[in-house]
């Protein structure tokens, strides 16, 4: 394992402390619990959006910090979903009095650390409501499961949920439209390598030199099969066809196209997969009216992308291309 | 270690000699817990890197180590079995993160509510291990056969209840329910997982052991060492 | 050899076919000749901007054509510049009738295929005036190398001179702010992995688990030197140490520091560089007013980052801050 | 193969047997040359990456292939050396990219300039490869000694210009030109790269042969052989 880290136990306090150096004007960091918020701090009567989860993810969430987009942001160990402790002030630092929505990742940890976070932020007297992303089909949505993890759709909660409150939309409202997003929004993802946590020092999986596996999560956790390695075309296949059908996407349907890397991808990957998804959607008669390619929600350094759509109307549409002004989301 | 050894006052029964265990059992117990974790450390990595994320030994680690420093720093000594469980509560809770722990946390804390006393007899560790189940049962949602630690907290509670209704000691309570966590633990090899992060590889999650079961049993025998 | 691609001679024009699919709004894509072009075309009396070289290292030089920075790109294939009868094309579209700079990183193959390029569009009437970046310390500049070569300081030298065009400066004012920017930007890079160019199917150098190479190139050439893995910190101050003395900062100067990813490289670890570097210019009086953290200037799946720092001045500072409308600058 | 084999009817000097290459030898050779670098990209690509960056075999194989294309896809024979030597010129500029393609484009434009007749004798080979040469000094501006393809072209152009002298026929001309070329190449092993891009490694790009120097001798073997 060879990393540019110091000692694996300092590395999310380091980095984070890097991160708020680098964007003052963006966002603020405060240590000890460990969250970033906004900076110039809540804006009164506007709904505040925090999130959070393991870190490892970056830019998701804390680079998503700003007008437009998240009040607050808390990155927990690497992986692991964040203490209490660190989500309840970052969700009282994130009232402006209109109450605070907590978007938060389907992880049995992600879910319980917030539950208790927002229980002690409510016993304050912040209004906190909770919107679970589960966008990931890999993973069945069944009594077999913990229920689909939450992967690169959460970028899309955030920044539409993000562009609602910031034109003015009330608690109920914010949450409304994540919410709507959230049905709307499926991902699927494919990992060409696995990815090694500092303190672990070895890959997350050992994958052959010629296997793929489809349907990892973001967490270096294995996926749900393995597969000879293929053609980009004939991979970019294997992760669209089941996030259109689970969104039972019809003819004249338009359509986000996000292809999202995982950390350890070139962009000009990216962007071949882009390019057959975007065919595969319009063989299908799906139009593609916005897009986004980058590695905006990542798994370290593990190479491999998903591919994530949202079913845009109107409103989505005008959302999205609301302005955000975030250090890695930005127009 | 830790274990009172001084026949309770007012024993009743059949001239069994009875011992309770006290607050610095309780202690005994911790520091017991966190060694055995910083040793089984790299294991139980390795077991979550087989069908979780790889962070499950890191993570107790960390929470364990600040439990340590916690009571290096308290400056009067804790009066009840209770405040020592709920400073490992409160401290796993803030530190460890992930499912484990909320799972932990809320376990301990339960399990901090019904040991507010200074000593605990065979009836009270079974209402602590108790407490503790349903703690982790409220916070996660799990039922036994899902592939989590309640596989080895289960067992481990019906073995103590019936330790305690054969007329056994606090610390042979412990043993029994430290041995049946163990066996709980072995017992999740061949499960798929359908709580926590082990249930998105579906089948694929059999013939791994669940590493929230097996860091139960370590913390369970710790606690029955402590005692012995 | 695992990547997201088809057949590896396809790579380039499928990437860049898909990146011109996505954003539509921002940049225009001809094939055959490849070249890409800011969507609207040139702009009347705007002097154009053109730089180019070979692929692989997105988002460079693409991903920076848009408003205030180049007019156009022209992707070679892999790691090789392109060929004249691509840039030929790309410096005459680029052409608003007010001369185009051409900024060309100093490599052999890069500065002979921009000098033929340039040959012929100057015979069809273009005025083409050469900008040679050459900010790699790991270099020496002297008769014993082609001379610096030219690294991530390129992205410093488009977004400046891009503003210099867009406000209107003329040919000659584009060139000169272009050449104080290149007086004024060092840079210095470390792999802690190889990259696998497609063609050649197997990394583009050996390296151990323990060791690192300090002072790459974005080619996948191997470095100067080889040295075991050190902390971050230690790694840090490899890369800063000779930027700084290189450009002779001095106590009370004002800087833009730039940490780049090489690709493959978890943006964690490129904010834990960029902590460490900024505290060691302020130990040594330097203040950063401006940064910029990301994988910008890659060499494809590598491992690694570059430390980059440019000398700011009141003029600079403005340029750079001035609007950017591409796909992966924007502000 | 491709030799034209026809003593030259005005054949002067002592009753030796002249014979001249003609447009199907610059055919043959550039037939040839597609195919050597076919069965040389890997080892050209392993040599450029070992002190470049790994492409040079790919951007001769590209090249070529274009060549042979354009080369099939002509309507009329060329007329003349030069045309076919234009073609390939044309070609490799706008194909190869990086730094072999303006450096062996200008040789083969240089070259066409030069052999705009119907037959090469001796001294038209010599001016051909001089011509080259040159054209390869023009556009990279290095000097014997750099560890480039200039140390095969240098020795090669020697070598030709002392058989010329002796009296070599044009296809003994072009046999001296590989074989010198050809240990040229070989002698930029312990050479320290100062131009082009193996020149960033400074002292480690010594001990490795320079890859447009090895393809540089492929290319004058080729020439020989569709001579012999
Ligand atoms: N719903 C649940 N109920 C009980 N235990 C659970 C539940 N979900 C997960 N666990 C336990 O948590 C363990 C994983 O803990 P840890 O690795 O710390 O958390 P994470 O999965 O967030 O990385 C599992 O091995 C399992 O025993
Ligand atoms: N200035 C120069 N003069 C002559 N030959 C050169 C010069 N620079 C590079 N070369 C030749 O070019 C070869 C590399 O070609 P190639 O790999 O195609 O280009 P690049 O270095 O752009 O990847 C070197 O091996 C060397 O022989
Ligand atoms: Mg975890
Ligand atoms: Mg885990
Ligand atoms: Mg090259
Ligand atoms: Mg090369």
């Amino acid at each position: 394992m060879k990393k540019l880290i110091n000692d694996p136990a300092d590395v999310v306090t380091e980095s984070v402390e890097g991160f708020g150096l680098a964007h003052p004007d963006v966002v603020h960091v405060r240590t000890d619990p460990l969250y970033v918020t906004r900076a110039g701090g809540p804006r009164t009567g506007k709904v505040g959006l925090v999130s959070g989860g393991g870190s490892g993810h970056e830019p998701l969430h804390a680079g998503f910090v700003g007008v437009g987009m998240l009040d607050a942001a808390v990155p927990g160990a690497m992986f692991t979903s964040p203490v209490p402790d660190a989500i309840t002030p970052a969700l009282q630092a994130a009232d402006g009095g209109a109450g605070v929505v907590a978007i938060v990742k389907n992880y049995t940890g992600d879910v319980m650390n917030f539950e208790l976070g927002a229980e002690i932020a409510e016993a304050e007297g912040v209004t906190v409501r909770t919107v679970l992303v589960n966008d990931d089909v890999a993973v069945e949505d069944s009594t077999w499961t913990a229920g689909r993890r939450g992967v690169a759709g959460t970028l899309c909660v955030e920044k539409i949920a993000g562009a609602a409150a910031e034109r003015g939309d009330d608690l109920d409202a914010v949450v409304a439209v994540a919410e709507k997003v959230v049905a709307n929004v499926r991902s699927m993802g494919v990992a060409l390598t696995a990815c090694t946590v500092p303190h672990a020092g070895r890959p997350s999986f050992d994958l052959a030199d010629d296997e793929i596996e489809i349907g990892i999560g973001i967490h270096g956790e294995p996926g749900r099969h393995r597969v000879p390695m293929a053609p980009a075309d004939a991979v970019t296949e294997q992760l669209l066809t089941p996030v259109v059908e689970d969104l039972r996407l019809g003819d004249g349907e338009s359509v986000l196209l996000f292809v999202n890397g995982m950390g350890g991808t070139p962009l000009s990957e990216l962007y071949v997969v882009y390019r057959h998804a975007r065919r595969l959607l319009e063989e299908r008669g799906v139009t593609v009216t916005r897009s986004l390619v980058g590695s905006y929600v990542t798994s370290l350094e593990m190479q491999g992308a998903s591919v994530t759509v949202l079913r845009l109307d109107d409103e989505l549409t005008a959302l999205w291309d609301a302005p955000v002004r975030t250090t890695a989301l930005h127009w | 270690m830790g274990q009172d050894g001084v026949p309770d006052g007012t024993a009743e029964g059949g001239g069994s000699s009875v011992t309770t265990l006290d607050v610095t059992w309780a202690q005994a117990w911790t520091r017991a817990a966190a060694q055995v974790v910083a040793e089984h450390r790299d294991e139980l990595v390795e077991l979550d890197r087989q069908i979780g994320d790889g962070d499950h030994g890191e993570n107790l680690h960390r929470g364990f180590t600040a439990v340590l420093a916690k009571l290096d720093g308290l400056t009067e000594p804790p009066g009840q079995v209770g405040d020592v469980l709920k400073l490992v509560a409160t401290t796993l809770m803030s530190t460890v993160g992930g499912a484990a722990g909320p799972l932990y946390g809320t376990a301990f804390l339960r399990a901090a509510k019904v040991t507010a006393t200074e000593r605990l007899d065979a009836a009270g560790v079974v209402a602590m291990l108790e407490a503790a189940l349903e703690g982790i049962v409220v916070r996660g949602k799990a039922s036994p056969g899902e592939k989590t630690m309640v596989d080895a907290w289960t067992p481990a509670v019906h073995a103590a209840v019936e330790a305690a209704d054969g007329g056994a000691e606090p610390a042979a309570v412990l043993a029994a329910a430290a041995t049946a966590a163990e066996e709980g633990a072995v017992a999740t090899d061949p499960l798929v997982a359908t709580k926590g992060r082990a249930s998105y590889l579906g089948e694929r999650s059999a013939g791994h052991r669940d590493p929230g079961a097996a860091s139960s049993a370590l913390l369970l025998r710790a606690a029955a060492e402590a005692a012995a």
